[in-house]
């Protein structure tokens, strides 16, 4: 179970809600299963309490949404952050993106999400989900209950969680955790490692997937242009669909560079993606770089930072020296 | 009605994949998918592919004609070549479905001949599912799944798999099948039949309905106040569109490659923000306006314009698939009046 | 199967004439290679231009059916493919395609009935082929009253042939507006909504609008003002056409789409789609 | 080089203040380097956007060179210390999955290093021919 159960957070909205603090919450919405659930924006008690779910399934980060709803109303907005989110709140705040003004955030601890697509890998047709301490039991229609290790469904972005510390909030339920040294790198420290035929077999094959649907850009909380480039038809690469590879490997690469140093590795983009393409792994290999060749930087960790890419020392490493380091194929 | 033994099914394939390339549902890291059949290729077991039978026929993108351009004049290549046979074997019944709301609309005057094409050249060997999941509504579209159309429908048991033949093309490639299967008669197929209808009956979703869809509703629909809160936290991507097995929408554009242009066709997603803009301006505006597109043509205007057919085939795709979990049933019971509530 | 027509294909076309008629609209003549005319069509009918490489874009067909010789286009400068356009040469060719949506049914509902013509701006375009179809069938119709108002004297589409040949045609009276004084303008100033109020015309006629959203529910306002019925107002819609087809999904108001069902509506009909335009 | 060996085609990005006027210079001292890489002449090399390097791959280039001012010198004070950033994290991902790195190099050249400029594109597009033909990121549209 999670340490903080729904109630707890119910009441929190309906507290601040009742008091004047807040005049909606931006929440989690129950759905058909235990599973499918729709970020949403309660407006009432009464629909707080039948509809707001918090369970291994409130993936959704909620820092993007800021920005459309702190532009609806001059009344305050009520959000809820997992220690992850609270990076990309802060990194859109460090980008003006919203009014911190008009924002209650409210910090709550995680104990990972549940990646459902793992889950259903291996298991059709659930009637039931339910968490049982370091378990988590699958009721099937017809093969009866699934116990499974709760700790090897977690998404990818948990398994390596970075932080259990809320960097940004107004008001913390449960106990701050700490900065955790994970292994996230790991993957891409592998990938470095192969040869270069291995790296593009490999990415070759993950990136042939995409089905150009967006939705790793539309749910990225660091992706909040206002027209994107691949949106525009006069930017000549407005291409709707991989009419050739090299058109998926394009809006990859593109898409990790207009985000790189300010991605705050929040996971989203693999989380979503509907062919399961490991798109994290690129968002990570250039925070390895940046860490490795312009000093360790986090985005969103601080409000006001300034990400690496928009800044320079006199002696930054040329990019000659920038490729075959750190193990790969010399 | 025929039947070979399940473990004879490579014969079944090899001696298909002899007059005709063979494609069927094989699993991989990431679900099942529709590939090649080829020596050793082992048919999934699972429920659905993650993406839908329609690239068969409407691939994601497709050249339509080339164009040589010299000075001030213009040459129209036509790229079209006939297609080659194809048999895609596994087919569910929702799926199966799709290409007759798909056939509508391609096959409609003015005719698609790229479609047509493929469809002429295309044999479907569907198969009843045998564990529909809870995502699954098809029975809310009038569709059975312990009998799914096609040209070939099939049904798989413990120990074999029994196979009917639909139309004449089904029973021209099931008689040529028929020195490597046995006969076998109809009443051999119905314990199975009448177990998945069963499952069917006892599905989460087997109770919605859709009453307060259909020809006509458009008016009383259209202004809901509820698609508002339900377009709230969609992000516009096209992930339901492009999963979605009836979903048709495409865009036409052009690639210069440097020596010559390329017109090709791709799929278009009506939720997204550029989807109608044309030199006038922007039909769809907001969010909202996309979302009810979509789900109005599946529900209302598809239906009003092909004798009450709905473009949903209940397959549950957008259900497993969409970022924040908003998908059709949600519209349907949230618009659908008490019935669905 | 592909010796089939397909309606994606295009056929090549010539661009034998361009007439610069306002700052930015061009009308363009287009024949086939070997100067016939691409395809017949029927009034208030589209076409689909291309420029490979550029894009795709519908615009009506200008000229009427009655002309054996070639097909028009006016077309104002306004996205990509219109820019492309303004920019050519004649001999240059381009590729077309149609003809695209329904017609003005101009051998029914508006036979032996006097016609009432209003356009704004470019709005003109797709009126010129019912209006010259009705010259040609000159017997066929009533009275033909013509009101065209533009921002400016420039700005009139077609002035030259409006004045040289509609203005002196027996019974057909043109309505010129302009929104603004010119000094060299000795007509009408003022809006054509209102321009259309103060000429009072009598309600026994069929009204064709076509111009910008603003000025289409102004006039239709108007017009119902002085006693006309919405059974006897029709426009049309071809700016939301995309494929022309019926299938890429785009120009659908509720059910129906535009590129089959329309282009040209009659305003009751528009009234029963939802309020999506 | 012989008539029938394989040649490159190289696309570079040149600064207009320095590496484009030492282009010039190695004409004017008839400096030989190859015909087939194409100068696109860039107001800075931070003009350079990660797009337009991907997009001269996708129309047929073999390798893609960007010339700058020395670090220091930028006309506008700054820039090619962007453009170094930049560049060292494309490159490296670009390397990441598994496109040659050779293929793409960031070199500074002065308005005054017309000998440097010849010998850079020389030495540029031997090491490109030597890897052959672009295959990585290439499109297969753009082949004839």
């Amino acid at each position: 179970m999670q340490e903080i159960t729904r109630d707890v957070l119910v009441n929190k909205a309906s507290e601040l809600m009742s008091a004047g603090t807040v005049d909606r919450v931006l929440g989690w919405m129950r759905g058909e299963f235990d599973y499918d659930i729709t970020p949403a924006v309660f407006s009432t008690e009464e629909e707080l309490k039948n509809n707001f779910v918090w369970n291994d399934f409130c993936g959704a980060n909620f820092s993007k949404y800021l920005i459309r709803e702190t532009q609806k109303s001059e009344n305050k907005v009520l959000v809820f952050l997992k220690p992850c989110d609270t990076y990309s709140f802060n990194q859109l705040l460090t980008e003006h993106r919203f009014d911190r003004e008009k924002v209650y955030a409210v910090g709550i601890p995680c104990n990972g999400m549940v990646d459902m697509t793992e889950i259903k890998k291996a298991n059709e047709a659930i009637k039931a989900i339910e968490e049982s301490g370091d378990s988590i039991v699958v009721k099937t229609l017809y093969d009866g209950d699934v116990t499974l290790d709760r700790a090897d469904v977690l998404l990818e972005r948990c398994k390596n969680c970075k932080s259990k510390k809320h960097v940004a909030y107004d008001e913390l339920i449960g106990d701050d955790g700490e900065i955790i040294e994970s292994a996230r790198f790991d993957e891409v420290a592998k990938l470095e490692k192969m040869t270069a035929d291995e790296r593009y077999a490999f990415w070759q094959n993950e990136l042939s997937r995409c089905i150009r649907c967006n939705a790793c850009r539309d749910i990225c909380p660091a992706c909040t242009c206002e027209k994107c480039v691949f949106d525009n038809p006069n930017s000549g690469v407005e291409n709707k669909a991989p009419a050739d590879s090299f058109e998926e490997k394009m809006f990859h690469i593109i898409r990790a560079f207009h985000v790189a140093g300010r991605c705050t590795d929040c996971g989203e983009c693999s989380r979503v993606c509907p062919q399961g393409i490991p798109l994290h792994l690129l968002n990570r290999k250039f925070i390895s770089d940046i860490n490795e060749f312009y000093g360790e930087y986090q985005a969103g960790s601080e409000v006001g930072n300034r990400a690496p890419i928009v800044n320079y020392t006199t002696e930054d490493l040329e990019p000659g020296e920038a490729v075959g380091r750190g193990g790969i194929d010399a | 009605m025929r039947k070979i033994s399940l473990d004879k099914l490579d014969l079944l394939f090899s001696e298909i994949a002899k007059s005709a390339k063979l494609y069927l549902p094989v699993d991989t890291d990431n679900g099942a998918k529709y590939d090649v059949w080829e020596d050793g290729k082992k048919l999934s077991d699972a429920l659905n592919t993650v993406r839908s039978a329609k690239d068969f026929f409407f691939p994601q993108t497709e050249n339509l004609m080339d164009f040589k351009m010299s000075g001030k004049n213009i040459e129209i290549i036509d790229t079209r070549s006939e297609c080659e046979d194809f048999v895609v074997f596994g087919v569910r019944a929702c799926d199966v479905k799709s290409f007759e709301i798909l056939d509508r609309v391609f096959l409609a005057d003015p005719v698609d001949t790229f479609y047509k094409n493929r469809r002429e050249h295309g044999v479907i060997i569907s198969m009843a599912c045998n564990k529909p999941a809870e995502t699954c509504f098809c029975k809310t579209f009038g569709i059975d799944a312990s009998e799914p159309c096609g040209d070939i429908a099939t049904w798989k048991t413990d120990d074999a798999l029994f196979l009917d033949a639909k139309t004449e093309k089904g029973e021209k490639l099931l008689s040529a099948l028929e020195k490597i299967t046995e006969a076998a008669k109809d009443a051999d197929a119905e314990p199975q039949k009448a177990l998945i209808k069963e499952r069917l009956a006892r599905l989460p979703l087997a109770e919605l309905e859709t009453s307060a869809f259909g020809n006509g509703k458009t008016n009383e629909l259209f202004n809901a106040p509820e698609w508002k809160d339900l377009s709230e936290s969609c992000l516009g991507c096209g992930t339901c569109t492009f999963v979605c097995p009836t979903c048709q929408c495409y865009d036409i554009k052009d690639f210069n490659t440097g020596n010559g242009v390329k017109r090709f066709r791709c799929w278009d997603s009506c939720m997204y923000s550029e989807f109608t803009r044309m030199a006038h301006g922007n039909n769809r505006l907001s969010q909202l306006e996309r979302f009810r597109q979509r789900f109005m043509h599946k529900l209302v205007y598809y239906p009003t314009n092909n004798d009450g057919l709905f473009s949903c085939v209940g397959c549950g795709r957008c259900i497993n698939k969409c970022p924040i979990n908003m998908n059709i049933v949600k519209v349907m019971k949230k618009l659908g009046g008490k019935k669905n509530g | 199967m592909v010796d089939m027509k397909d309606p994606h294909i295009p056929v090549v076309g010539v661009v034998t004439d361009i007439r610069i008629d306002t700052p930015d609209v061009k009308t363009f003549r287009v024949v086939t290679p070997d100067g016939k005319k691409a395809f017949e069509h029927k009034p208030g009918q589209c076409a689909m231009l291309s420029i490979p490489g550029v894009g795709e874009a519908m615009f009506s067909i200008t000229s009427s059916p009655t002309n054996t010789e070639f097909m028009e286009f006016s077309i104002k400068k306004c996205g990509c493919v219109t820019e492309w356009l303004h920019s050519m040469e004649v001999g240059q060719q381009i590729t077309i395609r149609g003809p695209y949506g329904n017609a003005f049914p101009v051998d029914t509902a508006f036979v032996g009935k006097d016609m009432l013509f209003i356009a704004g701006g470019i709005g003109l375009a797709p009126l010129r082929s019912v209006i010259n179809y009705c010259r040609h069938y000159r017997d066929r119709y009533g009275k033909i009253d013509i009101v065209y108002g533009s921002r400016s004297m420039e700005d009139l589409v077609d002035y030259k042939e409006i004045i040289e040949e509609w203005s002196n045609d027996a019974g057909v009276n043109v309505h010129l507006t302009i929104d603004r004084e010119q000094p060299e303008w000795t007509g009408h100033v003022g809006f054509v909504p209102n321009y259309v109020k103060e000429l009072g015309f009598t309600t026994d006629k069929i009204a064709i609008l076509c111009g910008p959203p603003i000025m289409i529910k102004f006039t239709l306002a108007g017009l119902q003002e002085i006693g006309f019925d919405k059974t006897q107002v029709y426009t049309t819609m071809e700016l939301r056409m995309k494929c022309g087809v019926g299938k890429c999904g785009r120009c659908n108001i509720g059910a129906k789409y535009v590129c089959k069902d329309g282009p040209v509506f009659r305003c009751d009909e528009v009234d029963e789609l939802p309020d999506e335009y | 080089m012989q008539m029938n060996e394989y040649k490159p085609l190289i696309v570079a990005f040149c600064c207009n203040w320095c590496s484009y006027a030492g282009a010039d210079l190695a004409g004017n001292n008839r400096l030989s380097y190859p015909a087939d890489v194409k100068i696109i002449r860039v107001p800075c090399s931070c003009r350079v956007n990660p797009m337009f390097i991907l997009r001269a791959f996708q129309k047929g280039a073999d390798g893609v060179i960007i010339c700058g001012c020395h670090p220091g010198d930028c006309h506008y004070t700054s820039g090619n210390y962007y453009t170094r950033r930049r560049m060292a994290l494309l490159f490296s991902m670009l390397e990441f999955l598994g496109i040659e790195r050779e293929r793409t190099r960031v070199e500074w050249v002065s308005a005054a290093e017309g000998a440097k400029f010849a010998e850079t594109m020389n030495d540029f597009a031997e090491t490109v021919a030597a890897l052959g033909e672009n295959k990585r990121l290439e499109d297969l549209r753009c082949k004839k």
